[in-house]
């Protein structure tokens, strides 16, 4: 199994490598700037007027020691980072003094629980009628599928989302637009506050899925329009394996290897798609989160939920390069 | 006495397989040593079946890839010497190489006669295009072609015959003393590969062009080679004059590469001893 | 090169349906140089008017004539895409060439640094870097900071093709022909990159345009500038689908969706009508 | 196939009617591509008969049409490659099947029961991300007709064969070195005891030792279950060893046939004359020299008998009729106005 060590251990190395630059990226993207970011942020909230003096004093301190100026640049790194580790990102200007950390901690499980199936569905539903359209290249309807998925795939998630707003909102008012559950409902695990949460999120989810499908049908269709010609493939159409074992066996099986990396690779895009989309349907995630904290001039609740994203994406990068051995012998079995 | 043409020092070259960490040394080629005379030109066959680390010690000798250990010296000067362009040009200008794929030895997307004009300006110092015109007739007619025949074709209008005629004309340009031609007939139909191989002769004979001929083919080598080494694994376990090695082989393993070896004139008896012959399966990966 | 493109849009609908596409934004962003109305005034048409003959895309409700203003906007968008596609081939070039070239620990050195860019979300980098500059955001600054984080994806690609060239055997052919380096890369190599170059610098467009429209929209670039995305934020500002003006918002909705569209259609097409194979067969070199 | 039948001699029908006879095959590869459009005419009128119990060598060089030809006998055409006339005639035990005849067949039902094949590329035939023993359930499974435990009892006694031990069907294709893997591909083809194995190439990209040995089981696995096999390869010291009879292709048609041994100590056909005087051999320095010209091109190939432009004994009516291919006795045949002088237009 020595094949399955190195791999995880190139693989841990990446997460890792990840955080680091990502949130580097964070660190030198407010450190960069030519304003001091701590009196920028306290000359916002002051212009929003909505906290008491000594909220802003403990604002000023929690920045000034989370991004302060003094010392050199690596201690302000070190420090940065000593707070960053253990998710203490101070206080939230916005709903003082709740932390930010509670703030993420709340609106996290939404994202997660709009995102991974979103995200799962239209990786699935992709390569599914990828697949088939790759295999079947003469079928009308596939092909269909196929104009309509690359139709909708070049298009920002802002503007499908904000289609499926006009659509359900003034065309065909059934869906919920905004929101993640009707106000009246106390959170737990009715059935009442469930089957309303998931009618919440159906709108989101699938302006989410309807821009996803394109890009894994062409990728998919890509790949097995070239596996089709592999030897194995051939092989096995001249011994007269029946023809859905070869698609599903031999075409699909060895085609959707490459999609698992593919699926790695845009998580970090499909993150983005979230955020937008959620702010559109008023939906409680980190990305609403993110732009509501941007507008109420916000600073430490807009770098946690900067932070979080990306330990969040890289996590979700890992567990899908984690599950990827089991599909390619080649990587577990060396 | 001037230097050998080529010394070849007890030459190795490790490779490291596989990732940052579990990475295993692979030995490619292992202590090889032999020399080419300076007065006497001939054609010296390098034998061995894949893996055996010919083509490796092909690319060390044409200074394309360093040993890990050992010295390389042509006409004297060790390979190390070769930093500045001018070196290499100098060393390009004496050892040319021939390729196996002819195909893939021409960029698909250019007419063949550019490398040829760019071998022509660069080491003749043919300035214009005329002398250059004339300088590469010149080569292609000492392998049986001219420049109307090959000159503005793409390489995939040519055969693989003729375009590796056009390769080995390119080499003949600088007027090399070494050729260095890795499996050069191996991708040539069997009927126009004699034709490609006696002109090799014809180099070593007219022209004075001394030859590391690698190969798998034991009869091509017999045919043409003047000594032969036998690599297995990156070492040598045979060499000496072609005739006397081939004839009679007394390696364990050079002997049953020549049993190997099938002959148009043999019938199904030969195969009948194949399966007696020792296993030697490499158990199936862990 | 006449007959090239004829010969593309008579094979390739692709090619047709894209270039007609981004013809007609292009025209429109062309328009803008001859508008009698320039494009920061606000209140030089009486507002609120639906589409009609005076004005054929309506009136916004800060008195803008809706076309001209929308001539303006697809104009800086698109060269605002073009920017920052330009400047990540660079980039793009650089990391991909080095790492395709070079090989070995440089290789595996800048690759594991170009997969934590793709992988990192850019979104909330990019947001955060509005908050922190605010009114002092530029459109040139927004540009350079896409650049330099949207160059990973196009890198690999651009390396995978450098590895490959590196390793054939006529680059070394080439070398015992004495031709340079520089020559190499530039006669023997290049026609293999381009493709690869110009079709990313599309798709690459296709994310920054799209990055630019989501942040305008939240008001996280400097609004005074009029693009696709800081228009249909004015749109929402003014509550436009509310009060019924829906021609404040379709029109740039549209026009940008057939700038992705078509942007996207080229793309693909000239991705593999470039591709060095189908240029082969396209010489009668197919294999016999 | 009855499961008490052991592996020893193979029950064949006694009758030597040919298991395959192909009749006046053309098969030409018709490309049309951003507007130009391409007929390269691979195979142009080829007939041959395979007995059964017998391995037919089919030898010629790149472009000669032998692939072409292999892939129409084993039913797997595919456009750009179109059948325009003739046809392929299988005897199988399971009744007479025409190819290209007219009505479409659905050789599903024969494919691995009585026709198999092996691969040129065969490095790559096993599915890389499943077992060894997938693929032997996939293609011989509903064919042995036998329940699980006694088809792996079976597949692994077949393996023995071919040297092969059971642990290779736990094993991943890429954990196999490229002798194993061929001989993988050999057991596959033939563990349903086939009517007719079609071999393409199949050990030209193996080193000499392995090659003989694979050579060697081949012959050992044709004769114990009794199948005929076509055998095809450029390589003609691979036929001298292993091939009852030799057919000899060149640009499209076959030029000369008959006994190995016989075709190849006295060929007839000037081609085949050349082609084995060409071939050095150890212990013989004797010089030998290449064919002049380089093979014609099946776009546009020379009219009249395709050999004329590089043949010493070229005539006139060489240049201008087509020489047809005829016995010469000794159960020989050959394409050839100056070797069969009674053909002369």
């Amino acid at each position: 199994m020595a094949g399955y060590g190195s791999y995880l251990l190139k693989r841990l190395g990446q997460f890792l490598l990840v955080v680091v630059v990502g949130i580097s990226l964070t660190f030198l993207v407010t450190h960069l700037t030519p304003i001091d970011p701590v009196e920028q942020t306290i000359a916002v909230a002051a212009a929003f007027g909505s906290t008491s003096p000594e909220a802003i004093d403990m604002l000023r301190r929690s920045l000034k020691e989370l991004y302060g100026t003094e010392g050199s640049l690596l201690e302000q790194y070190l420090r940065f980072w000593a707070r960053v580790a253990v998710g203490d990102f101070g206080p939230s200007l916005s709903a003082f003094p709740t932390p930010v950390s509670e703030l993420i901690g709340r609106a996290l499980p939404w994202t997660v629980g709009l995102l991974v199936p979103a995200t799962l569905i239209s990786w699935l539903l992709g390569n599914l009628l990828g697949g088939l359209a790759g295999y079947w290249r003469e079928s009308r309807s596939l092909r269909f599928a196929g104009v309509v998925a690359m139709g909708l795939h070049p298009i920002p998630y802002y503007i499908v989302a904000f289609v499926l707003l006009v659509l359900f909102g003034y065309v065909w008012p059934v869906l919920p637009l905004s929101g993640g559950h009707r106000m009246n409902l106390e959170p737990g695990f009715t059935l009442a506050f469930l089957s309303s949460v998931l009618e919440h999120s159906i709108l989101p989810a699938l302006s989410l899925i309807l821009v996803g499908v394109g890009g894994w049908f062409m990728g998919m269709r890509a790949l097995v329009s070239n596996v089709v010609n592999e030897d194995y493939v051939v092989y096995a159409e001249l011994a007269g394996v029946d023809e859905r074992r070869i698609l599903t066996a031999y075409v699909m099986r060895n085609a959707i290897v490459p999609q698992v990396t593919g699926l790695a690779m845009s998580l970090g895009a499909i993150f983005n798609g979230a955020i937008i989309t959620e702010q559109v349907f008023g939906y409680p995630g980190i990305g609403k989160l993110l732009i509501d904290g941007v507008h109420a001039g916000d600073y430490s609740l807009v770098l946690g939920v900067a932070t979080v994203s990306i330990v969040a994406v890289a996590t979700a990068v890992l567990i899908i390069d984690l599950l990827y051995p089991l599909l390619d012998p080649r990587v577990k079995v060396g | 006495m001037s230097p050998p043409l080529l010394e070849v020092d007890a030459v190795s070259r490790t490779f490291v397989q596989g990732g940052l960490l579990a990475g295993r040394r692979i030995r490619a080629v292992d202590g090889v040593s032999f020399t080419l005379a300076n007065d006497r030109p001939e054609i010296f066959s390098v034998i061995g079946e894949s893996g055996s680390g010919k083509s490796t010690l092909a690319r060390m000798i044409l200074a394309l890839l360093p040993p890990s250990e050992g010295v390389i010296r042509f006409e004297g000067r060790p390979f190390s010497a070769l930093r500045r362009r001018r070196d290499r040009l100098a060393f390009m200008a004496r050892v040319q190489p021939i390729f196996q794929n002819p195909f893939a030895a021409f960029n698909p997307l250019k007419r063949v006669d550019r490398y040829l004009f760019a071998t022509a300006r660069t080491f003749t110092g043919a300035t214009d295009r005329e002398t250059a015109a004339r300088q590469v007739d010149e080569a292609l007619r000492r392998v049986g072609l001219s420049l109307a025949e090959v000159g503005g074709r793409y390489p995939h209008e040519l055969s693989g015959g003729q375009l590796q005629r056009v390769a080995i004309a390119r080499a003949l340009i600088p007027g090399p003393r070494l050729i260095v031609a890795d499996e050069p007939v191996s991708m040539v139909d069997a009927s126009l590969r004699m034709a490609i191989v006696n002109l090799f002769k014809m180099l070593r004979d007219e022209l004075r062009v001394s030859i590391v001929y690698i190969t798998h083919d034991l009869a091509t080598a017999y045919y043409i080679s003047d000594r032969v080494i036998v690599m297995r694994r990156g070492r040598v376990v045979e060499s000496g004059p072609a005739r006397t090695v081939l004839d009679a082989p007394t390696h364990p393993y050079a002997i049953e590469l020549k049993k190997a070896v099938l002959s148009v004139d043999a019938g199904p008896a030969a195969l009948d001893a194949a399966l007696a012959a020792q296993e030697e399966e490499p158990s199936i990966a862990r | 090169m006449l007959a090239v493109v004829r010969d593309l849009f008579r094979h390739h609908l692709e090619f047709a349906t894209g270039a007609i596409l981004v013809g007609i934004v292009v025209a429109m962003a062309l328009l803008s140089l001859v508008s009698p109305y320039p494009p920061e005034v606000a209140w030089v048409v009486p507002p609120d008017l639906p589409p009609l003959a005076a004005y054929p895309m309506g009136t916004t409700s800060r008195g803008q004539d809706t076309f001209w203003q929308l001539t303006f906007a697809i104009r800086n968008t698109l060269l605002f895409g073009l920017a920052v596609a330009l400047l990540s081939r660079l980039i793009a070039l650089l990391v991909g060439l080095l790492a395709g070239y070079l090989g070995g620990p440089v290789d595996r050195a800048l690759m594991s640094i170009n997969d934590t860019f793709v992988v990192v979300p850019l979104f909330p980098i990019l947001v955060l870097f509005y908050f922190v500059m605010r009114d002092s955001m530029s459109w040139a600054a927004l540009a350079l900071v896409m650049a330099c984080l949207g160059w990973a994806y196009d890198a690999r690609l651009i390396r995978s093709i450098a590895m490959s060239l590196r390793s054939r055997e006529f680059t070394e052919t080439a070398i015992f022909s004495g031709m340079t380096t520089r020559e190499i890369v530039t006669r023997e190599h290049l026609p293999y990159v381009l493709p690869i170059v110009f079709s990313t610098t599309l798709n690459n467009m296709n994310w920054s345009i799209g990055l630019e429209v989501t942040l305008s929209v939240l008001g996280f670039t400097s609004i005074s500038t009029p693009t696709i995305g800081v228009m249909i934020y004015w749109a929402n500002q003014h509550t436009a689908l509310v009060a019924g003006i829906w021609w404040w918002i379709a029109f740039p909705v549209a026009l940008v969706v057939m700038l992705f569209i078509g942007l996207f259609l080229l793309a693909v097409a000239l991705n593999e009508f470039i591709d060095p194979r189908s240029r082969l067969t396209r010489m009668g070199g197919g294999a016999a | 196939m009855n499961a008490a039948a052991t592996f020893g001699e193979a029950p064949r029908p006694a009758a030597a009617a040919p298991v395959v006879e192909i009749r006046g095959l053309r098969a030409w590869y018709r490309t049309r591509r951003f507007g130009i459009v391409r007929d390269v005419r691979a195979v142009d009128g080829v007939d041959l008969e395979i007995a059964p119990g017998e391995i037919y060598g089919l030898a010629g060089e790149s472009s000669c049409g032998k692939s072409t030809l292999v892939k129409t006998v084993a039913g797997a055409v595919r456009p750009p490659l179109e059948v325009l006339e003739g046809t392929v005639r299988f005897r199988f035990r399971g009744g007479p099947i025409e190819l290209y005849g007219g009505r479409p067949v659905d050789l599903r039902a024969v494919r691995w029961k009585h026709l198999s094949y092996v691969m040129q590329g065969s490095m790559s035939v096993l599915n890389p991300v499943r077992r060894v023993e997938r693929s032997f359930v996939d293609f011989a499974f509903r064919h042995i007709g036998e329940p699980l435990p006694v088809f792996r009892r079976i597949v692994e006694e077949h393996l023995a064969r071919l040297h092969l031990e059971p642990a290779v069907l736990r094993a991943y294709p890429h954990q196999l070195s490229g002798g194993m893997r061929q001989r993988v591909t050999i057991a596959l083809a033939t563990v349903c005891r086939p009517d007719l194995v079609i071999a393409d190439e199949p050990t030209t990209a193996l080193d000499v030792v392995v090659q003989k040995r694979v050579l060697a089981m081949i012959r050992e696995a044709q004769r114990a279950i009794g199948s005929s096999l076509l055998f095809v390869t450029h390589d003609l010291t691979v036929h001298a060893a292993l091939c009852d009879r030799l057919g000899v292709m060149y640009a499209g048609r076959l030029v000369e046939e008959g006994p190995t041994r016989a075709v190849l100590r006295e060929p007839l056909h000037p081609y085949t004359r050349h082609l084995v005087a060409s071939l050095p051999r150890i212990g013989d320095p004797s010089p030998r020299d290449g064919l002049a010209g380089a093979p014609p091109s099946l776009a546009a190939p020379p009219p009249g008998c395709r050999f004329h432009p590089r043949c010493p004994l070229a005539r006139e009516f060489c240049r201008t009729s087509v020489p047809p291919l005829v016995p010469v006795g000794g159960g020989r045949r050959v394409a050839c106005f100056v070797a069969a002088p009674e053909t002369v237009p």
